[in-house]
């Protein structure tokens, strides 16, 4: 029997347009962007391994493709050299520079160690970028709240909603938004300078210090006016000194995330958290990644990472 | 390096307990999500897609962490998780009949009478092949208790039989002593064709803490770890059965381990943990073989007229 | 990096049922012959040495090539060749005895009488525990099928032990529908202890001739692939047999990997296939458990004493 | 328990004069050493990786242990890299040159491709040298026959004798041994010019011109005299012109070993044969190797590779 079907076109129609990366990226990324799919895992060559601080890691790609299309916290999978761990390795996009794509992560176990050993020039496989990104169309104050490793995808968010600033600067100053970082460390402070180069105010903390709540509590909570959202008819809204809407982002340790959901919920701001799980694929085919939500049992690959506190029912 | 994405002419398709399928390359239940792998390929070019496993009513599975990697596999404990077959009847197997896909229906139980739900909802819908998973060591009951007694298996797959006509395959454990008395007894019940090997049962432990990683603590082992016991459970069983058609699962990554099976005896193999890897992993691994069976001949013919060899 | 040719003073020592080992790591039965291995170190700083299965006349195991590559592992049927008990009372035994080894002898058979004339011609003589391998998968009689059975291996381990008063470990076969029942049988006919996993079934094919690589066909598929899977068979004994001492056997080419059997309840672990990749693993892996141990002072206690947890 | 036993000394009383090497060699092979014990697996650095013709690598390492080791028709394990790939690869050492020391291959296979990628500065782990030598201590005019990809382990053999005869040169002229190669390829005659460097005459022979029984036939027969050996009782033996009895040894393919051992026979020489057998470890703890001989199953990694013909029975 011998049958043949032309390739069909995927359904997700907005992956279409995108053929103009095909001089620059690996030939099966060409040939799935030119039949009109997203990128596979492929190939892409280290730009640099530095470490930041003990045990953490910034690790850079070179990679075209997931440079113009990672997303505020959007992840991509690393993958070992070494078939002995086959599984993905997610890490939040912490910046992009051109075509160069970074992530930082801590050392903790056998894949981050050998990450942790490569140098410029070397080759490792990836996939993405993947997973639902934060909401940061609403022209808002952003507060970013990260702790730890949860700190990269906030850089990430900080640099788009600097570009949306940029782009919308000359034409419409009313809608510009504003963001404030608010990062938790165990000791070292290794982000705030990246975070720097992209928001309005970075504010950090460190575990002898105190944590991000006492942040929030004692340079936020003072600029909250509550004000009535009768457009949503949700009742109460928290709005900034230029009448801007609080939008909080955050990204960290579990515990701390619930603790800010709280936080936000008490000052009636929208929050949105990114979770972590334990992937079998990271791109949603084999729902090993969930959480229980309001909605039932969701996928962290690509139902998130990133859900609303009322999706997750953390008040 | 093969472009899985420019138009192919299959030239080694198969027939499986008859029905067409375009190459002898499947996906694996629980591997294959439709709404995230049509992003990354054309899902219709597989031999076949099997879909995840559909109970009568939603699961919701096992708690999370459901997953630990261990050397060249990975364990996972998802506990069947789907949102039931009326979900599925409306949403992931119309789309795929009209993307052009040969569907196999993953069916999952917990009890005899959860299958036979599933199966005669499905008798009248488009699934080309239904796949009894009758050996999921992830669920507390049903799942591999069924799959690894003869009595309570024959029993189970006679009465299947008497609610469809569709072509039914017996998703085959591993985790039995004696895998041939088993297979027969659901060949006996009335299997059209068998499929093995579903997981083995594993577990790993957190170094740190002394505790299993799974939250279900075991789970199922997958992955290319499983290719020789896979190569031969496949072999024993067509030793054994001459005729059934067998569709080989176990650790398949290219094209050269699916020809293994085909030597196995095997006539089409699935593909699982592979694409947990890489998405485009079974189309990767199906046009490999394609290649390969360029050079042998004699298989290639056999495999065209779907039957099987020793 | 450990270098193990420093003395060394053991620090976590263990008792199996009865026995002392300087520490929880013996070496695995069929990958340790004293006249290679001495060579490349000190072998009586083993946990015990578990030897190359004997039996009553010398066997000469299977034809060649006996053994294929597999993705982390490799897959063997030597079928149990060795040159007789009545040699290894006065070749191997002694020699190992006189460098200060623990020794155990593993003790094979095609029948119960072969197993019982074994036992018997031991008894007298100085190997501190034997390991009744009734889970071989590459001889015809005998081995394995003893092994998945518990009504068989009940009758002839309570045979066994009217014949010695040597502490006598049941080594269990991975190629069962239920271990539980198993292990009773051999908990329950007087074993002292048990040890898990021997090799499961597998092959591999060679895809230029679509024949099998091994001789034999089938053999046994050893190394990290099966590291779940043994510590999942470890873990659901140890749940059901709180108190009977287990050696956990599978995978283990490092301390970590060792701890995980500790964890999963072994009171031991048996190192095999990661000696066949480097002669000197099993003691780097003892040694490095030695060390781990130290971080955990509750296990290492138990360990001392020889006691089970869970 | 705690038990306490000092490192006991290995039976093999030849290994512990060798502790001259501490300087060079990796720290395990040091301490393994020092305490009197045979190398364990080590890693060492790649020297070079270099084609001889098409799908044939000549592959060397540095390893100043193997290097002052590795007798004549020894073989080393070489392993690969991803441990999808665990067991050992043997090859025949080919070379000695100062601490390099080299193995010539053909990509056949997954572990072979993976070496053959291989380029200067690599790591890679070696276990060896390995295995029982071709017996060359007798004065003898050597015949080595080679087949293909057998030929690498005789080209140390000759390397060897060359040696012998340079020590021996001085003081000794009537025990000179002499070195006659015969070797036989596929086609390019790849080891030839090797072979030149140590053998007193090269011999060779491609498949498209014959195979090396014709050149035995054709180039050494006519040389040989059979003398009755008073001696050893034996019967028939045979010597060259110069009185010095033939030895034949060979390595290459099975049935060429076989029509060599069978000539050898009909012709009353000595012949030494190494066999191929896939393994599972190398060194003799596994019983994966064996060959069926007049004394049984033997291992062919550690009671061989090579066998006498009559321990063959190859008649
Ligand atoms: C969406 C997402 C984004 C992440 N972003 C970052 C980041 O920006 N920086 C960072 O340092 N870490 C991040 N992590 C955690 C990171 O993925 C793990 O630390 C990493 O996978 C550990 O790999 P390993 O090989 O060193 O550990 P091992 O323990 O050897 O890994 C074994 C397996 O467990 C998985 N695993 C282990 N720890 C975790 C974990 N905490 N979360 C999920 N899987 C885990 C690994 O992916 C692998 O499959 C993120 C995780 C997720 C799910
Ligand atoms: C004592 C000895 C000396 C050898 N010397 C040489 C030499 O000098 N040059 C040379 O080219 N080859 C030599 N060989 C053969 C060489 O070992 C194999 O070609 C090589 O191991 C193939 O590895 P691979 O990964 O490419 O093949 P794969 O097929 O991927 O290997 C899979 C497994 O099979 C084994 N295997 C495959 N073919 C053989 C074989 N012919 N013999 C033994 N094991 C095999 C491998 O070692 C490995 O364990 C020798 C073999 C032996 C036993
Ligand atoms: C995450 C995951 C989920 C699975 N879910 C199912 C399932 O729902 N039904 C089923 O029959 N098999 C299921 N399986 C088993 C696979 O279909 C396949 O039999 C097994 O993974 C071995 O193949 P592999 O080595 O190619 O992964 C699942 C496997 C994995 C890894
Ligand atoms: C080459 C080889 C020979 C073996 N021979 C025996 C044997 O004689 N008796 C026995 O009980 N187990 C035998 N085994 C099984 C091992 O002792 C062990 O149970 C198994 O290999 C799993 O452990 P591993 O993963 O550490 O290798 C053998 C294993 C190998 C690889
Ligand atoms: S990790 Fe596979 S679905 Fe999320
Ligand atoms: S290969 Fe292990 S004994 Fe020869």
């Amino acid at each position: 029997m011998t049958a043949s079907t032309p390739v069909s076109q995927p359904m997700d129609t907005t992956l279409q347009a995108d053929t103009t990366l095909l001089g620059d990226v690996p030939p099966i990324v060409q040939y799935a962007l030119q039949a009109g799919f997203k990128a596979p895992r492929h190939e892409v060559r280290v730009h640099h391994v530095q470490p930041l601080t003990d045990g953490v890691i910034e690790f850079a790609i070179i990679d075209p493709y997931i440079a113009r299309h990672a997303q505020a916290g959007q992840f991509i999978n690393l993958y070992s050299h070494d078939d002995m761990r086959l599984m993905p390795r997610p890490f939040g996009v912490a910046q992009v520079q051109g075509d160069v794509v970074s992530v930082i992560f801590a050392v903790v176990g056998e894949g981050t160690e050998e990450f942790s050993h490569m140098r410029q020039g070397d080759t490792i496989d990836v996939l993405g970028p993947l997973g639902k990104p934060y909401a940061i169309d609403m022209p808002a104050h952003y507060v970013l709240v990260g702790g730890g490793l949860g700190v990269p995808p906030l850089i990430r968010t900080a640099q788009l909603l600097r570009q949306q600033h940029a782009e919308h600067t000359s034409t419409d100053t009313a809608s510009r938004s504003v963001t404030t970082a608010v990062l938790g460390y165990r000791n070292v402070h290794f982000a705030d300078s990246m975070m720097q180069a992209y928001a309005d105010q970075t504010l950090s903390i460190d575990d002898s210090q105190g944590n991000v709540i006492d942040v929030l509590q004692h340079d936020i909570a003072q600029h909250i006016t509550v004000v009535t959202s009768d457009e949503r008819g949700s009742g109460h809204m928290a709005v900034d000194e230029q009448g801007l809407p609080y939008v909080l982002l955050s990204c960290g340790p579990h515990g701390m995330m619930k603790a800010v959901a709280h936080w936000a919920a008490e000052h009636h701001m929208q929050c949105q958290l990114s979770l972590e799980q334990r992937m079998g694929c990271g791109y949603g085919t084999c729902v090993v990644c969930t959480v229980d939500t309001a909605r039932g049992r969701l996928k962290v690959c690509n139902d998130g990472p990133v859900f609303t506190r009322e999706e997750l029912g953390w008040n | 390096m093969i472009n899985v994405y420019e138009p192919h002419e299959w030239k080694h398709g198969t027939v499986v307990a008859g029905v067409p399928w375009k190459n002898p390359v499947g996906t694996a239940s629980g591997t294959f999500q439709l709404a995230a792998v049509r992003d990354y390929y054309d899902v219709s070019q597989m031999g076949a897609i099997s879909t995840k496993g559909v109970s009568p009513i939603p699961w919701e599975g096992n708690p999370s962490p459901r997953c630990a990697e261990s050397p060249a596999a990975n364990v996972n404990a998802v506990g069947l998780q789907n949102p039931g077959v009326d979900h599925y009847l409306v949403d992931d197997l119309p789309k795929l009949k009209a993307m052009g896909a040969t569907v196999i229906t993953n069916v999952a139980g917990h009890s005899d009478d959860d299958y036979a739900q599933v199966v005669t909802k499905l008798a009248s819908h488009a699934s080309d092949m239904l796949e009894i998973n009758v050996s999921c060591p992830n669920v507390s009951h049903g799942g591999m208790s069924v799959g690894t007694d003869p009595v309570a298996l024959y029993k189970l797959i006679a009465h299947l039989r008497t609610l469809t006509d569709k072509p039914m395959i017996v998703k085959l454990s591993p985790n039995v002593t004696d895998i041939v008395s088993v297979a027969k007894a659901a060949v006996d019940g009335g299997a059209d064709a068998l499929s093995m090997i579903n997981t083995l049962v594993g577990m790993r432990f957190d170094t740190r803490t002394g505790k299993p990683i799974i939250a279900n603590r075991t789970g199922g082992v997958s992955g290319p770890a499983l290719l020789p016991i896979a190569l031969g459970f496949v072999w024993r069983v067509r030793q054994a059965l001459p005729d059934i058609p067998i569709i080989g699962i176990g650790g398949v990554d290219s094209g050269l381990k699916a020809l293994e099976f085909l030597y196995a005896g095997a006539n089409a193999v699935e593909v699982g943990s592979a694409a947990l890897f890489d998405p485009i992993a079974p189309l990767r691994i199906a046009r490999e073989l394609d290649d390969l069976l360029d050079t042998r001949p004699q298989l290639a013919n056999l495999l065209a007229e779907g039957k099987t060899w020793k």
